[in-house]
């Protein structure tokens, strides 16, 4: 019905008692999300949610007592390198980092790590996962969307929550929407997502935003070109940005020349994507 | 956080590359001094976080002291890409053979540290990569191994090194690569790393730019921030940490998210407008917050119009609304603002707004509309 | 008809130039090894062998080169940890570390790095492979083996060639020998190359000759009793050592009750290995 | 190689773990005095390199610096386990809680290192894992990272260490790795690591085995190796790259091969000997170290026959044969020896030997038998 996440989602939040940890685990629990455990270190024993969930001091205690599935991270920057470490190490299948200021030689280590084992990270510096109706893992809005059969997939984060909201507007529902996160480096791609998505039934067409910087919609545009049947539309941020400043997002400085939204533009064009200029553009090219 | 040339080859002396000696001088007089002390030629160098300062005349020779001194005072006159040389690094003048590039960069898409090396150094390596490529090595480092002397013995091999530098050069490559990892930096170059003419390695400049987001690890780092060579709106948005870029136009723009606060850019430009600014003011950003960024959009004077373009999640509307609010209670100001709150609070934030005589849009596209045709109004008027 | 190394091995030496080196290369080219290339730093661009062999500064060159498969290393043990790593960092897909005395972290820190890539590493201090009348690379000296249908692996040396001596003195020839070498921590183990021989049409029974100290034999049992149809004969070195005493091998030291000759003797024999006593009863034991 | 306790826990105090205050001595005297200087109760520890010296009254209480004097008399007379003790620790005495076992040491199977904790410490963590295999918690380690505080954490709750002291655990075991690792260690490990009854964590006691092979990495290191800790002929085969081992038979063996070796002392059993040492004289010894393994051997008053076993292949026999022949006109000796070379210039080896009164054999099996026999006819004799 939809990928990586739904209803027998089991998640546990690092970072459960930090205020965003605590305020987005209400949302996601109000939602329906099945919040099984969280992991404080030194808080272990206490309970949260109404005494509905407990905490652990570390991941393998938790992911032992509990069987959390999926793991979502809202620790500080500075202990998010650690904490992503921590879960591959427990053998999350999932881990999303919703983390924003992750040091970037920190992210080289942990994907090095990551090669080693066969964890999926999402992040950091992301949105999270919504799969509308069945589950949330992270901080999308979740009345902003509804269930359908568009999958979108993004490295932005309220501009998700534009894109959702135009296509809701025009009554469109997602099957799964997932932010890989705005950094230099991270865990997902998009290719990753995009084969996700292809081999999903309930999946009929994906939406991708991307934004300058780096090489992910490049490798995306072949990717489509080469294995994706289902159509995608695309919408690229940046247009406007001069190259060597930094907007922002860590990943969305234009480096040397490439990275350019142009030559992004220009080579999914190439690999048969629509391309909208706005948010509001894209329930219109869907239809 | 870009270091200074002078900067950046101390840090590369502690890690045993050799540089030429020198110190850096605030003052003509000061240059002098340290010109008598080094005897012989040297160069005089403007210190400023841009590139290409040889073009501009803010790099030059000195065959004495006095000459120092002179060049000095010219150089500290100067401005270099807008920016005031405020200082000057005083160097032993080398005699050149060979310049080489080095340097260690991210690989985003590899995720990991690459090193990169030409024979071609001494001018900028992006203009070596477009017009000659193939004069590029790259290598993929292990971000969790130190340098490996086979990996510099192929990179000097590969550039043409004469083998009998092959040992001193990997001591100055595994230099860099631990200069690079122990900084957590985002680029640690030497450019041009040169062969003097009695046959020893130098490195003659260098550049090094820290990751913002790891300098928590490295205090001793942080200090070496020059508060003088950022745009004063630049460090004051990073204060309140508000990322914002000036830009060349008229509307100023107010976002949350940095996706979006591009995306609000293109469409001005899409509808004919021209953005003054990229500001996001991040995540769940409260009203002091608010108003700083609509403060620091208020004082560019090239600023016609104001689009603010909020979707609440994390971000509240309603905190949005108190924030501009309280700056336009103490900078009063005519400028035609757009808004257009969408998500949490929305119905608070719009109540808010008002009672200012705020216009409102109900889409990114309907509001980038709104903003060109208000700058377009106050131009005709 | 072989495993792992046959007439059409393109072999490299790092550290031909050296007196080992040099030494074993002459004998492995006179044993028909196709040797095609050479690397020591600092001494690329000689010709070595009589002029037959190009020697080059780094690993790349002389593969990019020469199209070598198979890297021999015989460099002194301060460099060997380095040898591998470039080797490895090459894509050679065989390489075999005859070298002892590597440091035992320096060989983890190979063994973490290998993780990531699909080198096969035999060794360190080890004699090496030959599959007779073919191939030799290594140390295993060519006049006590002949071709034939018997598969020999081993741990240890010396011990190895009074195993291919009684072998032929009772008309016995083997298909491939190789010594995966007495280092506590190695690249490949015994039950790697189990498996190469089950699956070796011209093997039709093996030899494992194994020690004292971690746990080798005992996965090779476990293993064996799994997987293997093929007979299977061991010889255990060590059953008089004393505990907590290093026997020359760095491997066979017995560290706290396991690793000793009389548990790993057990083990096979559950399994199903025919135990000889001495090297000459093998012979008897495979008739 | 290993390092004593006073050795190990100073090394483990740069790498910042708490130990006790003391200092080493090699008198009465000094432990006298260093005992006045830290004043209150002492431990007087014996310096020897092997394990159990608790229980054999090598570490005793003193209550004053009197005591501490006459402790160290009686103990620097002692020998433990053979081993006469020249040193002693004087360390301060602690009021103990509780004690625990840390150590990283090498993991074979998995090919990286492992950290083991228990909360039985104070005993041998091979007696734990006979006894309480359940007490012990073992964590692998990635080589190319530093010690992860979660990893602390885990390990910190699985010997239910209480919370507060948690933090000082992660301190102390990412001391230990980093001492593991920097060292080249294949072990080190804090047995007990104390909780004193004021509530502080303490390496009371410490042990290192640094690898022999990486030596040469830290000359600093081989610098604390105690000569007088190695049995003299140990050291002597050591110094000629042997590799000699003493046991307690009468049949003396010298083989190339380690694996070759231990065969042979196995067929010796076999055939109803007792092998008098391990003996491998490496891959293409030359005669002057076939020379000194002989005379090694010769040494060893118990040996009555001698085997030598050699597979030509690096190793020429005759080099062999010559090295012999030299031990045999610098040592005269009756003892009766059996040969057997096969390999590389096995003819030129037999020749060789002709000339010399030795009994040959054609396989292992039959030199074996011949030199249970030679003893065997000697007892007789």
């Amino acid at each position: 019905m939809s990928i990586l996440i739904d209803k027998d989602t089991r998640l546990l939040v690092q970072g459960i008692t930090g205020r965003e940890g605590l305020f987005h685990s209400n949302k996601m629990m109000n939602y329906g999300t099945k919040i099984v455990a969280g992991v404080t270190p030194m808080k272990g024993g206490d309970w949260v949610l109404n005494g509905k969930v407990p905490v652990f001091d570390t991941m393998k205690r938790a992911v032992k007592a509990t069987g959390a599935n999926c793991s979502v991270i809202f620790v500080p920057a500075r202990f998010a390198v650690d904490a992503m470490l921590e879960a591959i190490d427990a053998e999350i299948p999932l881990i999303v980092c919703i983390t924003e200021g992750v040091p970037i030689q920190g992210m080289m280590r942990v994907c090095n790590y990551m090669d080693h084992k066969t964890a999926c990270l999402i992040g950091p510096n992301c949105p999270g996962l919504i799969t509308p109706g069945e589950c949330k893992v992270g901080i999308i809005p979740g009345d902003i969307t509804e269930q359908g059969r568009v999958g979108v997939v993004s490295r932005s984060g309220t501009l998700t929550y534009e894109v959702l909201y135009a296509l809701k507007q025009h009554g469109r529902g997602v099957s799964t929407c997932v932010g890989i996160g705005g950094d230099p480096i991270n865990g997902t791609s998009f290719i990753d997502i995009l084969g996700l998505f292809e081999g999903d039934p309930n999946t009929d067409r994906v939406v991708l935003i991307g934004e300058i910087g780096g090489t992910d919609e490049e490798r995306a545009a072949e990717y489509i070109s080469d294995h994706m049947t289902k159509p995608v539309i695309a919408l690229i941020a940046g247009k406007t940005a001069p190259p060597g400043k930094r907007m922002g997002h860590a990943g969305a400085i234009i480096e040397g020349g490439s990275g350019l939204a142009a030559d992004k533009i220009r080579v999914l064009k190439n690999a048969g994507v629509a391309i909208a200029e706005y948010p509001e553009q894209i329930p219109e090219l869907i239809d | 956080m870009k270091l200074h040339e002078y900067q950046s080859k101390r840090l590369f002396a502690k890690y045993g590359i050799p540089i030429p000696r020198g110190r850096v001088a605030a003052t003509a007089s000061e240059a002098k001094l340290i010109a008598e002390e080094l005897g012989g030629r040297v160069v005089v160098k403007s210190q400023v976080l841009v590139g290409g300062r040889g073009k501009t005349g803010g790099v030059r020779l000195a065959h004495d002291a006095e000459e120092a001194e002179d060049l000095a005072t010219q150089i500290m006159g100067m401005k270099i890409k807008g920016l005031p040389v405020r200082k000057v690094l005083i160097d032993e003048a080398a005699n050149i053979r060979t310049e080489i590039y080095l340097g260690v960069a991210n690989d985003r898409r590899a995720r990991c540290p690459v090193m990169i090396a030409s024979a071609e150094g001494g001018i900028e390596i992006e203009e070596v990569a477009r017009t000659m490529p193939e004069k590029i090595i790259r290598l993929h480092l292990d971000p969790t191994q130190k340098l490996r002397r086979y990996q510099s013995f192929y990179i000097a091999q590969s550039i043409e090194l004469p083998r009998d530098l092959w040992r001193d050069f990997y001591k100055i490559a595994y230099g860099l690569y631990e200069a690079y990892l122990n900084t957590d930096a985002n680029l640690a170059e030497i450019n041009p790393l040169v062969i003097t003419d009695d046959g020893r390695l130098l490195a003659l400049d260098g550049k090094m730019v820290l990751d913002d987001n790891a300098l928590f690890l490295h205090a001793e780092l942080e200090e070496m921030r020059d508060l003088d060579e950022e745009a004063p709106e630049e460090r004051r948005a990073r204060m309140y940490g508000l990322s914002y870029v000036k830009l060349d136009g008229n509307i100023g723009c107010m976002v949350n998210g940095a996706g979006l606060a591009m995306v609000t850019m293109d469409v001005i430009k899409l509808f004919g407008g021209e953005p003054a600014n990229f500001l996001d003011i991040g995540g769940g950003a409260g009203a002091e917050k608010v108003s700083a960024a609509l403060r620091i959009i208020l004082s560019d004077p090239n600023v016609k119009a104001i689009l603010i373009n909020v979707f609440g999640g994390i971000t509240r509307c309603d905190e949005v609304a108190r924030g501009v609010l309280s700056a336009l209670e103490e900078m009063e100001s005519n400028i035609p603002m757009i808004a257009r709150l969408v998500g949490t609070n929305e119905e608070g934030g719009r109540r808010l707004l008002a009672k200012s005589n705020m216009i409102t849009a109900i889409s990114l596209a309907d509001a980038a509309q709104k903003a060109v045709a208000a700058v377009k109004k106050g131009d005709a008027e």
